[in-house]
């Protein structure tokens, strides 16, 4: 009689895994399929692949336009991030210090990120900036401008959260107290608390924005080729081959995340 | 004339930009490399589509990153219109027919495509080989983007060339695909080499040249291509250079390429069908086509003007007439 | 002159007031606490003098310099504050290190610093923990230390016992004023606890609608309140109206008469009660409570509709009075409060 | 949103003086420029440049772009379309991720770590590749397509089709959901169930009547974020069914990308009138926002 | 047979054991509290009771029914948490209502029944205010009246007023204790705050280590502990070691001596003290502190290296003590407690 709700207790608990488990299954079968279909030599209209290969892994690697393709995104997306944390770290903080009541406009100004989509308003920078006073387009800077907009929502979220869950206020004036300046007391104490929400949101605009295309593709094409531009134009090669690309940069990102998250423990 | 001239000062500039001139686009790819090894002038290509190009083109000015593109005939004398193109007429410009080029050198188109039938022989018992054989099989039929892509429109003017229609008159081409959508046949997708590949289009409607190529980089067994018998169209794709090019003479030089015997030849040899007819094909490249019989029916697109004004209406009535019996 | 004197201030926040004319003046050395009901000011007081919130009037010095425009940082004062506000990202050593650190010191002064003020709050051997890790009573010393360590003139503290339980906060009562006597340390203590603040203080100022209603030692505050509200706020005050007062004790008084309950004395039946009280006043009891070492009585006296309360030491269960039983009480007139 | 960030900044401005602090602050305001700099130059003056766009045709101002759009049965369709997909595969993704959320916190946290740390991954699996992988698993002749259809499971289903679509947005829906659903679950206790219990509340009843609620806010704004998410989606939609399915991103698109014509302005005007439709939820939802809070 | 019978009750986490053999027998009516340090299984205990955790071994009955096995929502039981756990999202009158929705009352009695719940927690007018805008102790009420309006058989309450403020506690303590008189509740209250067991329950249990280690009327346990730790728990009790105290008092012990403060009398110079207490001890006074209606000197006794605490009540200041003043202590030794 003392076991039933032990045993409830176990049921719940084993009702909760399952649904994650669930999840997972049903989340994970695309990336299986592409995977599987990255390392298939052929695999038309049946339920399984014919024979396993490596081949499009070794065809691409080798490829020097692929590898110099996967440096510019990184460099570029690597630059982006920075620029993202220099700019966004300090006005969040400002925001939650100095201006607590404008948190709210900024959550309006991050919506209207998602409100243009980027098919629209690369036709617009193309307009305002391949010409005239700053003529960006057909470099990378426009792009690191670009997706900073796309990352801000993601970053500023997270700051935010952060900061929400920290005493801002409390804590600076403690650090004053104890002789630290503004900057000085941001940096040794605000700044590692928010760490591990940045990090983390910087990881996710990571994987985001190697995934960019449309910008990528308008403003700069082949001046400054990135993974999915590459992609794009070899995409009448092979879907095992663009399959091969995907995974590949799919387990780059899976991989950084890891390092990132055993680093940071 | 200045050959000599414009080969100098091409290489001089010793680069050159393309826009949607992609490696495996009518075999692209060895006309590049050609240039490159010839006169040692590098290559880029940005693929984009051909009102892409233009837009392009407009909005960069004088900050241009493509010095050449390749556009869907239709888009020259806009291009020419907006004032983007620079004009330069090859050495062989007397061999280019006249309905495909501008008179002053603005643009001129390089080859042709046929629409054809793309048929999975695996999925596919009975390979199509008219316009009606559509109609009676079993299998889906994939048209790609209708009302966007000018391959996709122009397989709707084939249609309604079969079926008595004209550039001014695709009524026949809505009813047709109508039936095919009631039949729950018409697949929604677009064409593309890797669904090809996947097995996901069952019959496809594409440009012979893309058909032909798709084929051979996929598997040359697993695909019938033909040209419908009762009826096709043919379309021209045409150069034009930027007129704010920053690499003019390079630009020059390629179209000049593309027009010479070698530049012709490696056309064909990306299945397309070259515009000069009086280059000598080589075996290989002859061995690409499809049988000339199954050209018979095919006709080139003649009122342009018509063309133009029937090709805005067409993404709206696709959706009206055909896309509402989808199931 | 005082060691810290501060003069005139006022502050509003827009519209509303917190407080004005606030004077204090605190001699070196000197615990003196700020007791006052919730929202009465007291945070932001300590605020101003911290320098970490602007002030509207008035002028703060210590040892007759003005600082009233002095950036926090260099006024020499330490704060713990009620949140503590320790540093999550650092460890106890950190959190304590960080003042001076900031001071730039060199890194084995630092050390023996941080250490001495380790073994002050006696929290040897955790050092390294993360200060997540530390319970509330803990928390407390580091917060304590970090304040202390980098030598402030002044320290401030702001409700630093109020989020913790009652045991811990009577320990912590103790060691604070034992640190504070040992480094002889002028403090300003703030608290809304009247036990606390009378267990601690040299002086208490009391606060209340945006002024200081009273100040005084410990004893003067909570024997001679100045009003209602100070009786009601130091202690269960009997308080009698003017009728009652009168018909009970035969005074003419103005405003309420305040009755501490253990200054009144509680006569058995059988006793004869102390002479120099002279009269006795026969009550019943109705009930009593258990306050560990003190027995309150709750009384009817007779004439008075008014129910006191009297308290007795819980000497002896076999003193202890039962319900109904009848009793005298007697009053010290020394002891009775004129409050308005 | 010019006029938004104006008030914003003068409101900032204001604040400041009334705390009488302007030097400390002024400093503070410095630091938010570069961020207002970027801001304006790469997303508010482009949509300056769509908003004066959709005005003009030809060359001289109009509404002839709005009253173009509204009078087509055709772009009405579009909307409604976007609308219509946009809304079911945000409630989807919504429900999904509302369920496994709440599991997700009572399960230990090894797997806890790893599904978060699987679902940022999974974050990144849009546009293109995420189309191709799911006609590799449910196209007309992918592979659970081909199993279910042996097994003689399968109904009427077609990846190509707005059920299509629908399913493959839930699916790039559900990781942003989960990410930003999953820290709002801290601000359930575990005594409120307990406290429900003992009050005679089922385990369904707490969360009709207290859980859920209480997650309102929370739910309503990552509603709003997964709508525009959705609405704005383009590469999927494309890569899945090309422009055959009539989406407002894609209506937009060809107008500005088709091999056929190009139109800018009549793209901006439906831009516009997109970005017009997401400032009307996100307005909703502040007010009932509002609301909640007020409550 | 009690009203709610506990026997045998154990429970284990995992590997480490909260408590075992726990034994309650509680009658009708009647508040006892469970009193013990931190992290002693109270919590825990409570919530067996309630259904909410399920224990490993032992029985609860109410009227002799068992109800081991009976789910939470049918056990007749309220409870009051210690974080409140209102519902955000509802106001007072939705919350105090939340139980008598789920048992489907209709909406008419409903509405009297909440309307009665609120005015014995005296919150009219606050009806229809959300619960985030209440102060602390206006939800420990909302919480109170949630948990009686549905007329549970049994309230437990768990520590509900340790998050309040000192001035606030004493009133709702008051408050809880009349409400559960006039209802006659049978109540479970658990707290970790000795003087609040004191003052409100009929019973304490005094649990430590996991296991009830004394129990009784708060008289009985405060001034008869059963060992060290309950004196040192109970009250700040003087403890004397075995050789202290043949030393100073001349008693053979085994184990230690409890000395409760205000036992001990203090007998000025000049004043005779209580002959039939016996011997008087000569003492110094080192230093005193003001607990409110208690002095507490602290004194060396000649002859004993001890320093100990004697409470006097706070009469008038002209019979305060100095420092270094001389007096005489007596001892009631019917008092004296020995312990383990
Ligand atoms: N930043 C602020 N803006 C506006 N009003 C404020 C601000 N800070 C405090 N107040 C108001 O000033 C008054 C005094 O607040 P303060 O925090 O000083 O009170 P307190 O005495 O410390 O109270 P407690 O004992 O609860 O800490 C309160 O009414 C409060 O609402
Ligand atoms: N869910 C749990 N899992 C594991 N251990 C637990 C759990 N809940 C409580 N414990 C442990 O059981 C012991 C008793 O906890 P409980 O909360 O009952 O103590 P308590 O007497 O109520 O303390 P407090 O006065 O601090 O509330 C503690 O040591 C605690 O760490
Ligand atoms: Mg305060
Ligand atoms: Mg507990």
């Amino acid at each position: 009689m003392q076991n039933k709700p032990q045993k409830n207790l176990n049921t719940t608990q084993r009702y909760h895994r399952s649904v994650v488990f669930t999840f997972m299954t049903v989340m994970i079968f695309p990336v299986l399929a592409t995977l599987l279909y990255s390392l298939s030599q052929r695999w038309g209209a049946t339920v399984l692949p014919d024979s396993l290969t490596f081949d499009w892994y070794l065809q691409l690697w080798q490829d020097a336009r692929f590898l110099h393709a996967f440096g510019n995104s990184l460099l570029l997306v690597l630059g982006t991030l920075v620029l993202c944390t220099v700019v966004i770290v300090p006005t969040a903080f400002v925001v939650f210090y100095y201006f607590p009541k404008l948190d709210r406009w900024m959550n309006i100004l991050i919506l209207m990120q998602f409100a243009v989509p980027p098919v629209v308003s690369s036709v617009g920078l193309l307009q305002l900036y391949a010409d005239g006073p700053i003529p960006m387009v057909g470099t990378p800077w426009v792009l690191v401008g670009c997706y900073f907009t796309i990352a801000l929502p993601f970053i500023y979220r997270a700051l935010a959260t952060g900061l929400q869950g920290l005493n801002v206020r409390d804590l600076m004036d403690a650090a004053h107290l104890l002789g630290a300046s503004t900057p000085a007391a941001f940096l040794a104490i605000i700044l590692p608390n928010i760490r591990k929400g940045l990090m983390a949101a910087l990881f996710l605009s990571m994987s985001f924005l190697l995934g960019e295309f449309v910008f990528a593709n308008m403003l700069v094409g082949s001046r400054f080729e990135t993974l999915n531009v590459y992609l794009y134009s070899v995409r009448g090669t092979s879907g095992h081959f663009t399959s091969a690309i995907v995974m590949s940069y799919f387990l780059f990102t899976l991989f950084v995340t890891w390092l990132a998250s055993r680093l940071s423990r | 004339q200045d050959m000599t001239t414009l080969i100098a000062a091409a290489k001089k500039e010793g680069t050159v930009n393309s826009l949607g001139m992609p490696n495996d686009w009518a075999n692209w790819k060895d006309t590049w490399a050609q240039i490159t090894q010839k006169y040692g002038i590098t290559h880029m290509d940005n693929d984009m589509s051909s009102a892409q190009e233009v837009a392009k083109f407009e909005a960069e000015k004088t900050n241009a990153s493509g010095d050449i593109g390749d556009v869907g005939q239709a888009f020259g004398p806009i291009a020419k219109k907006k004032g983007l193109t620079l004009a330069y007429k090859p050495t062989t410009w007397k061999d280019i027919p006249a309905w495909a080029k501008d008179e002053e050198g603005h643009w001129a188109v390089a080859y042709t495509g046929t629409m054809a039938f793309i048929s999975n022989n695996k999925l596919v018992k009975n390979p199509p080989k008219n316009w009606d054989d559509l109609l009676k099989g079993t299998y889906k039929v994939s048209v790609g983007e209708v009302g966007v892509a000018a391959q996709a429109n122009s397989a709707l003017l084939a249609v309604a060339i079969a079926k008595g229609g004209s550039e001014k008159n695709l009524e026949p081409a809505y009813k047709f695909f109508a039936e095919l959508a009631k039949q729950g046949r018409l697949a929604n997708i677009d064409p593309t080499t890797a669904l090809l590949e996947k097995g996901e289009v069952e019959v496809g409607l594409m440009w012979d040249f893309n058909a032909l190529g798709k084929r051979a980089i996929i598997d040359q067994k697993m695909f019938t291509v033909s040209i419908p018998l009762d009826g096709s169209v043919s379309a021209g794709y045409a150069t034009i250079i930027n007129k704010f090019a920053k690499n003019p003479n390079a630009a020059k030089l390629t179209r000049e390429y593309i027009f010479s015997d070698a530049g012709q030849i490696n056309l064909a040899r990306g299945y397309a069908r070259p515009i000069r007819s009086n280059v000598v094909l080589p075996q290989d490249a002859k061995d690409k086509m499809l049988p000339v019989a199954e050209y018979k029916n095919a006709k080139p697109i003649e009122d342009f003007a018509a063309w133009e004004a029937t090709t805005k209406t067409i993404a709206r009535q696709w959706q009206e007439q055909v896309m509402v019996y989808k199931k | 002159m005082g060691f810290l004197e501060v003069s005139g201030l006022a502050k509003s926040y827009g519209q509303t007031r917190v407080f004005s004319n606030i004077n204090l003046n605190i001699k070196e050395g000197e615990l003196v606490t700020l007791l006052g009901p919730s929202g009465c000011g007291k945070s932001t007081l300590l605020r101003c003098i911290a320098g970490l919130t602007d002030l509207d009037q008035g002028s703060i010095s210590v040892l007759g310099q003005d600082i009233t425009s002095l950036v926090p940082q260099k006024r020499g004062i330490g704060m713990v504050f009620q949140s503590y506000a320790l540093f999550p990202n650092l460890t106890v050593a950190g959190n304590i290190a960080f003042g001076l650190k900031m001071q730039g010191l060199p890194a084995q002064e630092c050390e023996q610093r941080v250490a001495d003020a380790v073994a002050l709050v006696e929290l040897q051997g955790q050092e390294n923990k993360p200060v997540q890790q530390l319970s509330g009573g803990q928390r407390q010393r580091v917060a304590l230390a970090r304040a202390l360590v980098v030598r402030p003139r002044i320290l401030l503290l702001d409700e630093p016992l109020s989020a913790l339980d009652a045991r811990i906060r009577k320990n912590l009562q103790e060691e604070i004023r034992r640190i504070q006597l040992q480094l002889k340390l002028t403090t300003i203590f703030v608290t809304h606890d009247q036990e606390e603040a009378m267990l601690l203080s040299d002086r208490i100022f009391l606060m209340h609608g945006g002024h200081i209603v009273q100040h005084g030692s410990a004893e003067s505050v909570y024997t001679r309140p100045a009003s209602a509200f100070v009786a009601g706020f130091m202690g269960s005050y009997n308080l009698l109206g003017v009728s009652q007062s009168r018909a009970l004790l035969g005074l003419e008084i103005k405003g309420q008469l305040a009755i501490r309950p253990e200054s009144i004395y509680l006569v058995r039946s059988g006793q004869l009660g102390l002479p120099e009280l002279g009269q006795q006043y026969p009550a019943t009891v109705r009930h009593h409570q258990l306050l560990g070492n003190v027995i309150r009585y709750h009384l009817d006296v007779e004439g008075s509709s008014e129910r006191l309360m009297v308290d007795e030491l819980n000497r002896s269960s076999a003193y202890l009075l039962p319900a109904g039983a009848a009793v005298s009480l007697q009053f010290n007139r020394q002891e009775l409060q004129e409050v308005q | 949103m010019n006029v938004i960030s104006a008030t914003v900044f003068a409101d900032a401005v204001v604040s400041v003086k009334a705390k009488g602090q302007r030097f400390r602050h002024w400093r503070a305001v410095l630091i938010l420029l570069p961020f207002v700099l970027l801001l304006t130059v790469f997303s508010l003056a482009p949509s300056a440049w769509l908003i004066v766009n959709s005005l003009k045709v030809d060359g001289d101002w109009s509404l002839a772009n709005f009253s173009d759009i509204l009078g087509s049965v055709f772009y009405r369709q579009a909307f409604g379309n976007s609308l219509w997909i946009s809304v079911c595969s945000s409630l989807a993704g919504l429900a999904l991720a509302l369920v496994t959320a709440a599991s997700l916190r009572r399960v230990d946290c090894t797997l806890r770590d790893i599904t978060v740390a699987f679902t940022n991954m999974t974050a990144n699996l849009s546009g293109v590749p995420l189309a191709f992988a799911f006609i590799i698993v449910m196209g007309t002749n992918g592979a659970v397509t081909l199993l279910l259809r042996k097994a003689g499971w399968l109904g009427g289903f077609d990846l190509y089709s707005q059920t299509g679509l629908i399913l493959i947005y839930t699916y790039f829906q559900i990781p942003l959901a989960l990410l930003l659903l999953y820290p709002a679950f801290d601000a359930l206790e575990d005594d409120w169930q307990d406290s429900a219990a003992l009050l005679g509340a089922s385990r369904m009843t707490y969360w009709r009547c207290v859980g859920l609620p209480v997650l309102m806010p929370a739910l309503l704004g990552t509603f709003v974020l997964l709508l525009a998410n959705a609405l704005g989606a383009y590469a999927t939609a494309y890569a899945l069914m090309s422009s055959n399915y009539n989406l407002v991103t894609i209506r937009i698109s060809s107008l500005v990308v088709g091999d056929i014509s190009l139109e800018p302005n009549l793209a901006a005007a439906l831009s516009l009138m997109l970005t017009a439709m997401l400032v009307l939820v996100v307005l909703v939802n502040q007010y009932l926002l509002g609301k909640n809070h007020a409550k």
